[in-house]
């Protein structure tokens, strides 16, 4: 029961990378992005090539997280900002990001020839932390770290530097914001490609944990986050840490008390429970305090 | 030097200015009035360069601004506090004075924080409050502050009254005042046309989108007032 | 295609302009493979292959090393010159995991292409949707990949490739619980996947037949990469045995978490595990060691025309060891090619009549035929038992010996 | 009627008229303003209901077709009074979700056959009848269009709030048209289940929703013969290109959203693309495209001002 608890805790954790990565793209841009998905895949297989290349695990790492970030901000400084010029609705705006992620989908199935790729997970951290009677994988218990930490500096960072407040502004406006002197659209590509680096990360520690990689694992993480950012209030950098472990904790519940089969579903289940009972999330902050 | 040349502002097909000549000297106090939609804000978003021209020039002491974002305006001088105050709601008070300082050398911005805070006293005692929960009379000194927390050149102000109490509106006006003091130009665009006289030298009048008159305030102090306000 | 797509715009009489066109359409494909009179076989011998090459990742290189191995074949039977002067056109379509694909593309095999045969089919779903109308219309089929059960139920046309997997296991489980003195078992096995479910629900039953107990029953989906909770409740029932039937992309995370969960229990897989997808993972091969399954095939057997088989392929591919899909296009397509040898004929129900006779049929996976009254439409070879050790995959008897 | 098609012809001719269906479902709630990605699920109840039908209680087919689509509607009737208070992308997500649960649903009962799905649905659906549900449902449209209750719809979507100003009720309309789609679904997906005779939940996949999105975001939300007749196109021209891989599909159907969200956002029947054809020179500059109202103008229009 302990080590079930403790099971839903390192699940939770890559869940938070997620969650942080779409919270931080939302609060921002006000784009339900599905090319997320693609993100966490395109930042993964940049890892796993740099790793083929015999580049140290700590600087594939890195690598990935720019791929994922530069692509993210090419496909904002091409598509989105394009159609944000025009005033286009956030409607005609989700369903573009719908298409690239297609197109980005379809590329990465054609270039890994719709394979599954064995993803080298030698220079990651195994076995695990013994805690009492329980015990943490250690790659689980990196990526609870990681998750916190970027909490905190993302946190530091938005209320307490002079870009992290331009950050905010634009969020809530960016006419406003380039009266006040911020650059709106390098403040935008600059949380897009914050963004594209958590994604990376989370697809990293998902391929890490699972020692594959395929051009589909994003679909379900992108799922996955957006659960996390509905539980935790969209926009909110807490909310997204809070609900990513709550998102699993209740998987592993789920499947402790219920059946494995039923974790999967039970994440739809959530979104569309929060989104009708409480549309700010459980966790989340009212709609003008956002970010 | 502030200088608009056949300055043309179009929104689809709508023609919200048509060829608008006007010059803001240094150290002046320009009031632009004019009826509601006579393209009076239009102007000023054109100056900061919220929305480009369709046509014309829009020169700063020399250099043409009119396609240029409004971050980089900004950095050249001209800040632009516009039409319902645009506060950044979910940021305190302290934010959305640090965020009007986004230009400013860190080493000034404390001391600004000062002036600002004696020139708009109702401010101090808010600091942490959140700029969205102000009252009216409170936002726009906010606006205002935020605005010059820049240390602008020339500060192009959209309607400070709107929405003040006559008594709030004098506070308001009488910040202004201060303002010019300190040698900033203040490029004022105002329907309370008795409100702007009394701190204009030169005034505008803007109708359909054209310049009906121009002129020092005495000269068309009486017919303005007789024209366009009750 | 063009002229049928014409008719179809036609068909729905919402388009007027293009039904002008439709006057000059209306002779469609003509029919090529009609045999005729002199020669029993014609010169162009049309067999339809439908395989799924892309969709999910999940069912990935299963359709395309398939196709690899039907086209391998088709070429050793042309360039050998064992139908005579006919040679086999395998007419190949992509089904793209999709039942509306295969339904749609069957018939398209079948009345436009007017295939003698079909060699194909990789999913379960797509047969099942495509299957009945080839029997309907009396066309034989051989599927190549199915290993999931009511295949050969659809009809007598139905021949199938791959053994019903609930038989592989009927052959090698036993086997194993002897060996291992084994009394419990636990169960991982993925809930959305037909074959899957399927395989798992007729093990159980098996080896509780053979009194295993069960201790814990845990299901993952195609979108669990995370199974600390399943393998948590697997380690706390502790079990002798753990009988893994998840789909083959998985099997390396299942391997890797479970190599750092601490469960002893002795694994009990499935073919997979002889799959490049985990030999070539050195984390999960690593985690596999002791691992036990049944297969159909290894490259290293020694049985039928395997060794021949290995050679040619390795022959005509750089050096490279065939896979287990290579091997199963390759007799598919060679038992269809010595059914129509059989029959001289191009005739679809003396095509059937043939495949239903052939024995000792020498091919990959062995010395076997069609022919066993008591299971028509299914292969007669058996199963092969085998462990993974260092790495590597070999034979496994019951005085075979393994240290973690 | 159409026997002189050859089978495989008549087979593709009734695929495409499915996804005209499946199409209309969409538009029908776009039409109000709605972006409904629950669309799949729907499409799912329909066809399981109706192959349960047929299969265990014996139920002719087309009763049985009649009744997933009903089934659908009353699904999307209940779920859609509760999500359909949530706005913009909350919407979309909460429907997203919906749809998605529907699908894991049926895929995690036994009575609905589990992942295996279906089998042995009676295929008795012949390309004639189809033709004629796909144009009774077209002239049921051309009514709605012309009748009060079209203007209500179209209404909405150009404002809500002046729609609700001039006494519009637009929760009910949107919980109508959303009722509506749920049906359109539900009848698409008994159809294809009464064509294929086997379905299992796999097929209502993500990649579905994105081509049918493809395909209603081309045709746009004013015209339903646009919806119609972009799913016709679009079907015949890929009989042309032929079989596709992966790659050209993923990059023709995503650079297809892409390319019409960003050029003609509203589809290709907008009035005003058409409009804009004879007017070119006075597209807007830079900066918004309506007059200038008020700064703090709460205009859905710009993602990046909160409401």
């Amino acid at each position: 029961m302990l080590q079930q608890t403790v099971n839903g805790i390192a699940l939770g954790a890559t869940y938070s990378l997620l969650g942080l990565g779409v919270t931080l793209i939302w609060g921002v841009l006000r784009v339900l992005n599905f090319a997320y998905s693609q993100f966490i895949v395109w930042g993964a297989f940049g890892t796993l090539i740099a790793i083929e290349n015999h580049v140290p695990t700590v600087f594939a790492v890195l690598i990935g997280m720019a791929v994922a970030g530069v692509v993210a901000v090419f496909v904002d400084m091409t598509v989105m900002q394009f159609m944000r010029r025009r005033g286009t609705s956030e409607f005609a705006l989700v369903v573009a990001t719908i298409g690239v992620y297609y197109i980005l989908s379809s590329v990465a199935q054609d270039r890994s020839k719709s394979q599954i790729e064995t993803f080298p997970i030698g220079g990651f951290p195994h076995g695990s932390v013994d805690i009492g009677s329980t015990s943490l994988p250690s790659l689980q218990l990196l990526s609870l770290v990681i998750s916190v930490a970027v909490m905190i500096v993302l946190g530091y960072w938005l209320n307490r530097t002079r870009l992290g407040r331009a950050t905010r502004t634009v969020a809530y406006s960016a006419p406003t914001a380039e009266l006040l002197g911020v650059n709106s659209r390098a403040i935008f590509a600059l949380a897009v490609f914050v963004s594209g680096c958590l994604a990376a990360l989370a697809g990293i520690f998902n391929a890490a944990d699972s020692s594959t990689l395929s051009y589909s694992d994003g679909d379900q993480l992108l799922v996955v986050a957006f659960a996390v950012i509905v539980l935790g209030g969209m926009g909110s950098v807490k909310g997204a840490v809070i609900g990513g472990l709550a998102l699993g904790l209740v998987q592993v519940y789920t499947t402790l008390y219920v059946s494995g089969v039923f974790s999967n579903a039970i994440t739809y289940l959530l979104i569309v429970g929060v989104l009708i009972v409480r549309p700010n999330g459980l966790f989340g902050v009212r709609e003008e305090a956002r970010v | 030097m502030l200088v608009l040349e056949n300055l043309e502002v179009r929104y689809g097909k709508i023609r919200a200015l048509r060829g608008v000549s006007l010059t803001v000297p240094d150290h002046a106090v320009v009031a632009v009035l004019g009826p509601n939609g006579a393209g009076k804000s239009s102007m000023l978003k054109a100056i900061s360069g919220t929305v480009r021209p369709f046509a014309g020039r829009i020169l700063w002491n020399g250099t043409d601004i009119s396609r240029m974002a409004p971050h980089k305006i900004l950095r050249l001088g001209i800040a632009h506090v516009p039409e319902g105050r645009a506060m950044i709601a979910p940021l305190t008070v302290e934010e959305n004075l640090q965020m009007g300082a986004y230009i400013t050398p860190r080493s000034e911005i404390d001391d600004m924080q000062d002036r600002m805070l004696e020139l708009f006293p109702p401010l101090k005692a808010r600091l942490s409050t959140t700029a969205g929960s102000l009252s009216g009379g409170e936002q726009q000194m906010l606006a205002i502050a935020r605005g010059l927390m820049s240390k602008p050149k020339l500060i192009a102000i959209d309607e400070p009254s709107m929405g003040l109490a006559p008594a709030v509106a004098n506070d308001v006006l009488a910040a202004l005042a201060a303002i010019v003091q300190t040698g900033t130009s203040v490029l004022l665009v105002e329907q309370n046309a008795a409100l702007a006289l009394r701190l204009a030298h030169d005034v505008v009048v803007i109708g359909h989108g054209e310049v009906q008159a121009a002129g020092t305030s005495e000269e068309l102090g009486h017919d303005i007032l007789a024209a366009y306000v009750e | 295609m063009r002229f049928r797509t014409i008719k179809i715009v036609t068909a729905l009489g919402l388009v007027s302009v293009l039904a002008a066109a439709c006057g000059s359409s209306k002779s469609s494909s003509t029919p090529t493979s009609a045999g005729s009179s002199s020669s029993a076989l014609p010169a162009t011998i049309k067999i339809g292959v439908p395989l799924d090459l892309t969709g999910s990742s999940e069912i990935t290189g299963v359709g395309t090393g398939e196709w690899a191995g039907v086209q391998f074949a088709v070429n050793q039977i042309n360039s050998s010159g064992f139908l005579g002067t006919s040679k086999i056109d395998p007419v190949m379509f992509d089904t793209q995991a999709s039942k509306t694909e295969a339904v749609q593309r069957t018939v398209e095999l079948i009345s436009s292409d007017h295939v003698s045969a079909i060699v194909g089919y990789s999913l379960t779903p797509s047969f099942l949707a495509a299957g009945p109308i080839a029997q309907k219309d009396g066309i034989p089929v051989m599927a190549v990949g199915l290993s999931g059960a009511g295949v050969t139920e659809v009809g007598n046309y139905i021949f199938r490739e791959l053994l019903d997997y609930t038989k592989l296991y009927a052959f090698g489980d036993p086997q194993f619980v002897k060996a291992t003195h084994a009394t419990t078992a636990a169960y991982l096995y993925g809930s959305d996947t037909v074959t899957t479910s399927g395989q798992y629900a007729a093990r159980r039953k098996l080896l509780e037949s053979l009194g295993v107990k069960t201790v814990a029953v845990e299901t993952i989906t195609a979108a669990t990469t995370d199974m600390q909770a399943q393998l948590t409740a697997i380690k706390d029932a502790n079990p002798d045995l753990l009988v893994v039937n998840v789909d083959t992309g998985q099997v390396p995370s299942v391997l890797v978490q479970l190599g750092e969960s601490g469960i002893t229990a002795q694994y009990l897989g499935d073919t997979s595990l002889g799959s490049a997808v985990v030999t070539g993972n050195p984390a999960a091969i690593k985690a596999a060691q002791c691992g036990l399954f049944t297969t159909p095939w290894v490259p290293t057997s020694t049985a039928g025309g395997n060794p021949l088989f290995v050679s040619q392929w390795k022959a005509a591919n750089n050096g490279q060891t065939p896979d287990f899909f290579d091997a199963l296009g390759r007799d598919a397509m060679w038992a269809m090619a010595t059914a129509i040898k059989n029959a001289n004929s191009v005739n679809p129900s003396q095509i059937r009549d043939a495949l239903s006779q052939i024995s000792g049929f020498s091919g990959a996976l062995g010395l076997y035929g069609w022919n066993n009254p008591a299971a028509p439409g299914q292969p007669t070879y058996g199963g092969v038992n085998e462990q993974v050790q260092n790495g590597q995959d070999v034979p496994w008897t019951s005085s075979t010996t393994c240290t973690k | 009627m159409f026997d002189w098609l050859n089978p495989y012809t008549q087979l593709v001719a009734a695929g495409i008229l499915v996804n005209a269906l499946l199409v209309l479902s969409l538009f029908v709630v776009f039409q109000c303003g709605v972006l409904s990605l629950a669309t799949i699920g729907f499409m799912a109840d329909g066809a399981y209901t109706s192959s349960l039908l047929a299969t265990k209680q014996h139920w002719p087919t087309v009763p049985a077709i009649a009744a997933g689509a009903v089934v659908a509607a009353v699904l999307a009737y209940i779920f859609g009074r509760l999500v359909l208070h949530l706005r913009g992308i909350y919407l979309a997500l909460g429907t997203f979700a919906l749809g998605q649960v529907f699908v894991l649903g049926i895929a995690n009962f036994t009575w609905t056959g589990g992942p295996g799905g279906i089998v042995g649905i009676p295929v008795d659906i012949t390309l004639a009848e189809l033709v004629f549900v796909v144009l009774a449902v077209g002239v049921v449209f051309q009514l709605v269009h012309l009748s009060f209750v079209g203007r209500a719809l179209r209404a909405i979507r150009l404002d809500e709030r002046v729609a609700a100003g001039a006494g519009i009720n637009v929760a009910r309309y949107r919980t109508l048209a959303f009722t509506a789609s749920g049906f359109l679904a539900g009848l698409a997906g008994g159809f294809e289940a009464f064509q294929t005779g086997v379905i299992s939940p796999d097929q209502y996949s993500f990649v579905l929703l994105v081509q049918i999105l493809a395909l209603a975001m081309i045709a746009g939300s004013y015209l339903w013969a646009g919806s119609v007749l972009t799913a016709i196109a679009i079907g015949v021209a890929q009989q042309y290109i032929g079989t596709t891989d992966a790659l050209a599909e993923g990059l023709l159907y995503g650079g297809l959203l892409v390319v019409v969200m960003i050029l003609v956002p509203n589809g290709i029947t907008d009035p005003r693309l058409l409009r804009r054809l004879t007017f070119r020179r006075l597209r807007p500059h830079r900066g918004p495209s309506s007059p200038p109202t008020s700064e703090a103008s709460p205009s859905g229009a710009s993602p990046l001002v909160i409401k």
